[in-house]
């Protein structure tokens, strides 16, 4: 570490894409480097993005897996727009992602990969590598493939294994090119492949070649370094949308001295919230894999019915299935959380794709008037705390919650600064009534909530079900007046939360007259978006919801604030709708389905379009 | 509270005025229930009755003890959910054919191979009562209903073949004409390990009526019927009787006289392992045969709240009763100051 | 016929109910009433109102029966807010009911049952006939029993038998009451008990000697006959809503030379339409009742993607099984009907009561952003146009169509003019499409909508389904441009159907300032209300929506014309969203949920609450 | 167009990748198909494949036929529907373990009990592949996944004897390991008029691996099955033959040895009207038992299109082609003049 130490540059932050076949391992690499930059102290937002198939035909368009990282020695809070590095292990991933690289950018190439079959599986009609159509990015090329298999050689591999190791040659590379130390993955391979000593081996080997063919081959004529960010101090984790919400379930239960049970139906992009969880029995955790979402939803009334802290997850298709039983959920009033992690719809849509098209659908659809509680965390991490929150407000209310997360969430990953137990909210249940009083659907004053009695509570015994119940004595009901009453108990239940949750916050500059509103998984482009177009461009303020139904109960006096409406979101104007049945407000909106989360560029255009 | 040892009949009648038509089979079948509750020696608080949709499902009303009316085919999912929650309920499934082999099939079939610890009761009058007399899929080909004015053109299922098929680890079958054993067989099932599943006879005076008289009517019911005893032989008839043999795989019903060998008859043995003989007294159906009632089989396997609880204590020790701060540290962490 | 005939007042329209046990026929009773009145030439309108069960516990309040008719000789829209005339044919029926009569209406008594039994059966404390608490009306009372049973004694049935034959005698008061001819219902009577000769003979003896007692007793101190309306010249046949919609399920059909599929499971109060297309096998109509809803739209799709026209119906919970279907034929983009019979919910409900809670439910109950078209018909007749409408939209632009019906319309009878077949709609389909150049999602330019191609068409092979397919050539696709492309094309299919349907009518003032909205099956109501608002109190407008999604293209140029916007409907607020969202204008709303329709004297009231 | 006669296996295979993983027993299924079709000399546009959602459900997408991809576990449904509006296309329905027997279960059950003429194949891989690996209903007890890290608590399904209670008319299996038998049995399930059901052991070799290598292994095969042949007695067995013998009603399997009378073997007859000799020969599971291959049961029941065909003509035979006139003025009408 020479010369090259002393001309890199320092940057505030940077964007790297892996690229390449699904077998390639992208994956992994991008993990490896995400998790040696945070250990670095850096901000990290990362975006996976993988084919829907298991093994999708090797080589293909279709089958190319990316992984972007974003690492900063900034606050962060999106996996960046356009990579400034891309690595693209083949032709085809050169074909999916070459539009993204930002120009100007550092192009690596997999030489050997560019044979005949693989540019023909690439429907590429020429080389890309021959002729000037790259010429605007700063192109490596290296023979990857074939200098890690001489890189491993000593391991003693056969061929094919030999080669599967080239993912690790490549993070080699990257880590020079950005001064990241290798101890951090040597350490990862140990511990991964410590039964396999030859594989264990010839990664390493590989991995520590890359580094150094690009010291001394001095390949890079920029090198980069990024500081670490001002973090807030504490200790970090990795985290996925996904863990954060498992954690979350399983907290709130402890948190309340409850069992939780995840009722669920395998689905994308939500099962590994069902994964982690059932390897959590020794916290008391009951999953219960069912037959179809509908039997999921169905346990998870029948748990909360028991008296358990109960939670199903799915995806959108799921919720059409789930929907009949929601609004039994909705009608016996009990407590449960119901976690959709959206994907680009409709029906099976691009299940692998982000979107936050499920909006109306968690809202309005089943039959009746029945109104639920809608929340949706802004980033990963927030998945936790507000898989918290859907609980206690369960219970308090008496009433299913659904949260709404999304395939960008789920899957992305960012530090997590691990929180102290005593900073987390208690949870207070009480199942308690008394023989001589109790009422099935007596109220509480406040919460309009009714009592959370379960059955083997002596002299308690009494009947629910899906027919109207006339509210108080809770026995069937067809008495016109009764209906109208419990239907206005429904929706005020619902509507009183909102004094129960943190008020609507602007962001950006409040004495804006453009407001921008958004909800849900958008957070960091959003965030990142308002504040820099209020440094380059020009005032704006910005609302992010968090509460969907109710909204928070602040909101109609902060739209009240502004001249200018401007909705943003990853469907075809679902929170747009909300806000202007509610507010009646004139709004215009930039919406996006692309499968993808929003640029922050595009948003800056947005912004300016509408800055009238 | 309630002491199970002490209740009587009256205790499991709940103040709801019973609202099914006069004369339905259904009334019996909840005065059965009523009767063995108190011989259960289970206190109220710990019962609770799970249904779907149909006139049947609305039996949980009638009942003194916790009830669930849920909606349409999915009862063995809430019941699931609950047992799950609280294992040591003693959780009762009231559905009809519709609700139960309509809608319903697949979570039926799931909840029988899982093996809750649950009794499920299928009131089967061969009818959707609630909807007003359509065709349900336990009736007969043929049948001329509001929705099938030429006959249903469908072959029906047979429940307890259909349980059976499903890993059923107990199958019986009863009817609503014989209050004795109804109580009988809902006795064995509340006593049954693991999913019970008892298809109830019923009748529904206003869209089917009498649809079972060819079988269980007094007159004809002891040349119809074979009433399954534990060790005892398969034998149907009053005057005459008529006992069943086996012909290779196949069931013959033969008139016995005094040169019959009774060696030679089929005795019932409900706890057989393999599903081959209770799939062989299900298949006699009538009029070909008579049709036995009783139980079909029991058999023991463990139950899936069990094995689950099971699992909860082997985690927990080998690693400890979870905690958070373990959870949120796992994986590789790193600090910043 | 002496002199009662001369004194006879002259009214222009009088509304009757019927009310008794579900075992005394009243629901017959009404239906004999509605046809002698229809053939004398009156405009009618009823309103059957009956328990969930099927014979709920004789003598209970939830066991009571009922059954208005209001009849006219001018034009009429809805069965009347109030009877004039109520027969009562037991206690629970007088408690049921009371509260509804007009003050110093003719209120007609079954004394007979009035019994001890009876009296507790229907939680009376005390004896209502004695005492004063119906001094406010004309109490006829009449030992109706015990005179029918002398009355049918010799026919010589049973004491049981004949007991049942007092719905007849009390037709047959009634039928005095307002000068109706015997005949019509002699004949019924024939008909229907042919087969029982004692029965015939007893019946037709109560009809007889309840139209005497009442001419001879004169037990009415006034009397009335009810003229002809000046109805639409033409052949005119009772119809309900269900039956309407089975025919035009069936015209649409035959109109279009294919075959009628119709997948269903039963289901209150949907059911009677598969019961209705069942009995026609011989119009070709092929009814499949499915396991459950899911299958039932299953089916359906299977129909249309095979070439029929095919439809289904439900009532709300059957919408939720239903939906993740329905987002496939929005992605496969195939032709079809789904019959929403709205029921009160949420949930089971008040499975016979009706609502109009499910139109934001099939407007957005859908994973991703999944449109389709919403349209519901504005009396039971209106069913059968609607029907026809609903797959001449499905048919042209590749869609399918909802049709929001509720069980007001479903059961309530109506005035049909029968069609002439001239002048029902021509529907043209073609699966015409050249091998050549055949593409699956190739669009027409003006509807947007993809070919209708079925299997069995040789050279077309090609594969569709619920994954996103690129435009044009119908592949898989996760193309992130494409996705937005067919999210905005499969909006925009929808939008512009805008065009194609006819323009939102005003009724009423049109000059007023305020605009009265409704839809769907409160038309009849609202209608009335806004007549009587404008000769009584003040000029009022209204516009009725029979077009849901899209409204019609000349929406937003009518509600702008008005200052102030009332929205009526049978809901928690639904219209009202649609109505906000889309023009960001500010409402007032009269919310109704009581499982009843609008009165029309509390539209009248809301009207001048409003008129500020 | 398309003659069926003149077809070849090429003319069956899309210009669509095919996208399972290497190795994957589906590409051995699709190529067995695309081989048995050319020999039904049915045209192609005459041939739908609908399947439901799972990498087996892709299937449609590789055959150059009319396909339909829908939805999870729903296909029975659609494929009703289309042999509803179109009685004389040849509908393949393709479906997996889990989309056929755990969110399908039910529609399964009715189609094949409604006896529509059409072909299902249901691919048991013993997994959900698609999903990434979690265990599905017919997993063994016990199995390890990422939804099931200390094992599944849950008895699996057996998709014959479940497809036997749905009173199935056709009852196959096959393996993806042996593309002759697949190919004979696709062409008799083709042949067959009803719903023929065919379970096909299947390879995942990504979260399921050679989970029929105890049972189809070559070096294991010929001892492990038996090879059902109509008429031909219940034999295993590769060096020593070993027999299927009736004790009672009890599957005994012995070594046959000089001394065995060949007689008292049971013969295989699928075409028996009575559902027992197929419940029985379902009962054989491995490791127990050798694993029955083949036909279990064919049987000629009529299928529900044709059934509704016939009502629809006798209507019109009986009221004459309905005509809307006589519809609308059904009932009682009046006149305004
Ligand atoms: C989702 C849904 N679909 C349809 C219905 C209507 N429905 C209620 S009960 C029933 C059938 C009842 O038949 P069965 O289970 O045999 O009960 P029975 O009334 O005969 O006791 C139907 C179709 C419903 N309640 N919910
Ligand atoms: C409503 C719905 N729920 C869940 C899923 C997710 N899902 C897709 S395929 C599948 C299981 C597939 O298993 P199987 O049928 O055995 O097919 P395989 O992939 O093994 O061939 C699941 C759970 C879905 N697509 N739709
Ligand atoms: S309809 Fe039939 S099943 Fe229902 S309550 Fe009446 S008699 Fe009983
Ligand atoms: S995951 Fe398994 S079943 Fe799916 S394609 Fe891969 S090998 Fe085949
Ligand atoms: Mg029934
Ligand atoms: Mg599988």
């Amino acid at each position: 570490m020479t010369e090259a130490v002393q001309t890199r540059q320092t940057l505030e932050s940077a964007t790297i894409r892996f690229a390449g076949d699904s077998g390639d391992g992208m994956q992994l690499t991008g993990t490896q480097f995400t998790n040696t930059s945070a250990t670095l102290g850096n901000d990290i937002s990362t975006f996976p993005d993988f084919p829907a198939e298991i093994r999708a035909p090797a080589g293909t368009v279709p089958g190319v897996s990316g992984f972007q990282i974003r690492f900063a020695s900034e606050d962060i809070h999106t996996p960046g727009d356009r990579p400034d590095v891309l690595v693209a292990m083949n032709p085809a991933a050169l074909k999916a992602n070459i539009a993204d690289l930002i120009p100007g950018g550092l192009l690596i190439i997999n030489e050997d990969a560019f044979t005949k079959g693989n540019l023909k599986k690439a429907e590429y009609e020429s080389n890309p590598l021959e002729g000037n159509g790259l010429d605007t990015f700063r192109v490596v090329k290296i023979a990857l493939t074939s200098q890690t298999e001489q890189a491993v050689a000593e391991a003693g591999l056969n061929k094919k294994s030999a080669e599967r190791c080239k993912n690790f040659y490549a993070l080699g590379l990257v880590y020079y090119l950005y001064d990241r130390p290798l101890e951090q993955s040597l350490g990862w391979i140990d511990k991964k492949f410590g039964k396999l000593p030859d594989i264990q081996e010839a990664n390493k080997l590989a991995l520590k070649a890359g580094y150094n063919f690009a010291d001394t081959a001095e390949i890079f004529s920029d090198t980069y370094q990024v500081p670490k960010a001002r973090l807030q101090q504490g200790t970090y984790r990795g985290i996925t949308g996904n863990q954060a919400l498992a954690m979350g379930l399983v907290a709130a239960a402890k948190l309340a001295d409850k069992p939780l049970m995840y009722g669920s139906y395998p689905i994308t992009p939500a099962s590994d919230i069902l994964h982690e969880l059932a390897r959590l029995r020794h916290f008391g955790v009951r999953t219960f894999q069912a037959e179809d979402e509908i039997a999921a939803m169905g346990a998870t009334i029948g748990a909360a019915y028991g008296g358990a802290f109960a939670a199903t997850g799915t995806s959108g298709p799921g919720i059409c299935l789930k929907s009949e039983a929601m609004g039994l959920a909705i009608m016996t009033e009990l407590p449960m959380v119901v976690v959709n992690v959206q994907r680009a719809g409709p029906s099976t849509g691009m299940p692998t794709k982000t979107e936050q098209s499920d909006l109306l659908q968690v809202m309005y659809g089943r039959n009746g008037d029945s109104p639920l509680a809608v929340i949706a965390p802004a980033t990963p991490g927030e998945c936790f705390t507000m898989a918290i929150e859907a609980f206690r407000l369960a219970v308090t209310y008496m009433t299913p919650v659904v949260i709404l997360s999304d395939g960008y969430l789920a899957n992305g990953a960012e530090p997590w600064k691990i929180p102290d137990l005593a900073d987390l909210p208690q949870i207070t249940v009480s199942h308690d009534a008394d023989p001589a009083t109790y009422q099935p659907y007596q109220r509480d004053e406040k919460t309009l909530a009714r009592p959370w009695v379960v059955p083997g509570q002596a002299g308690l015994e009494h009947r629910i079900g899906g027919l109207e119940k006339d509210n108080i004595k809770g026995n069937v009901s067809y008495d016109p007046d009764n209906h109208q009453l419990m239907t206005n108990l429904r929706a005020q239940k619902i509507a009183g939360i909102a004094d129960d949750v943190p008020a609507l916050e602007v962001i950006g500059n409040p004495d804006a007259d453009t407001l921008v509103l958004s909800w849900g998984g958008t957070y960091g482009s959003i965030l990142t978006a308002v504040n820099q177009f209020n440094s380059d461009h020009g005032p704006i303020a910005a609302a992010h919801f968090r509460y969907l139904n109710p909204f928070p109960a602040n909101t109609a006096e902060v739209l009240a604030k502004y001249k200018r409406i401007l909705v943003c979101e990853l469907n075809n104007g679902q929170l747009d709708v909300l806000v202007r049945s509610r507010f009646a407000r004139e709004t215009s909106s930039f919406l996006k389905v692309k499968g993808k989360p929003f640029q922050v560029s595009e948003l800056i255009t947005f912004f300016q379009e509408n800055q009238a | 509270m309630s002491k199970g040892a002490t209740l009587t009949k009256k205790d499991f009648q709940s103040d709801q005025i019973v609202r099914w038509c006069p004369g339905c089979g259904d009334y019996a079948i909840l005065a059965a229930i009523q009767g063995t509750m108190p011989k259960l020696g289970i206190p109220k608080e710990k019962i609770v009755f799970v249904s779907g949709i149909g006139c049947s499902s609305r039996f949980p009303y009638y009942m003194e003890t916790y009830g669930f009316h849920t909606i349409h085919g999915r009862a063995p999912s809430f019941a699931a959910g609950l047992k799950i929650a609280n294992p040591d309920l003693s959780v009762w499934l009231i559905t009809g054919d519709g609700d139960g082999l309509s809608i319903g099939g697949n979570h039926l079939l799931h909840a029988l191979r899982r093996n809750f610890d649950i009794n499920i009761l299928l009131f089967n009058n061969r009818i959707y009562g609630l909807t007003k007399g359509q065709y349900s899929p336990t009736s007969e080909t043929g049948k001329q209903t509001k929705s099938s004015p030429m006959g249903s053109v469908e072959q029906p299922v047979n429940p307890i073949r259909f349980a059976l098929a499903s890993e059923a680890s107990f199958v019986a079958r009863t009817y609503d004409a014989n209050p004795k054993h109804m109580a009988e067989t809902f006795e064995k099932a509340a006593a049954h390990k693991g999913t019970s599943f008892v298809e109830i006879f019923q009748n529904c005076v206003i869209f089917n009526k009498d649809a079972f008289d060819d079988v269980y009517d007094r007159k004809v019911r002891e040349d119809q019927m074979i009433h399954l005893e534990e060790g005892e032989p398969l034998v149907a008839g009053k005057e005459t009787k008529q006992g069943v043999f086996l012909e290779g795989l196949t069931p013959v019903v033969r008139t016995l006289t005094e040169e019959s060998d009774p060696s030679k008859l089929l005795v019932h043995d409900s706890k057989q392992k393999s599903p081959i003989y209770a799939n062989f007294l299900a298949a006699m159906e009538h009029p070909e045969f008579p049709v036995p009632v009783g139980v079909f089989r029991q058999i023991e396997r463990p139950c899936y709240e069990e094995a689950l609880e099971a699992q909860v204590k082997a985690a927990q020790d080998k690693s400890g009763e979870g905690q958070l701060e373990d959870l949120f540290n796992a994986g590789e962490t790193w600090s910043v100051a």
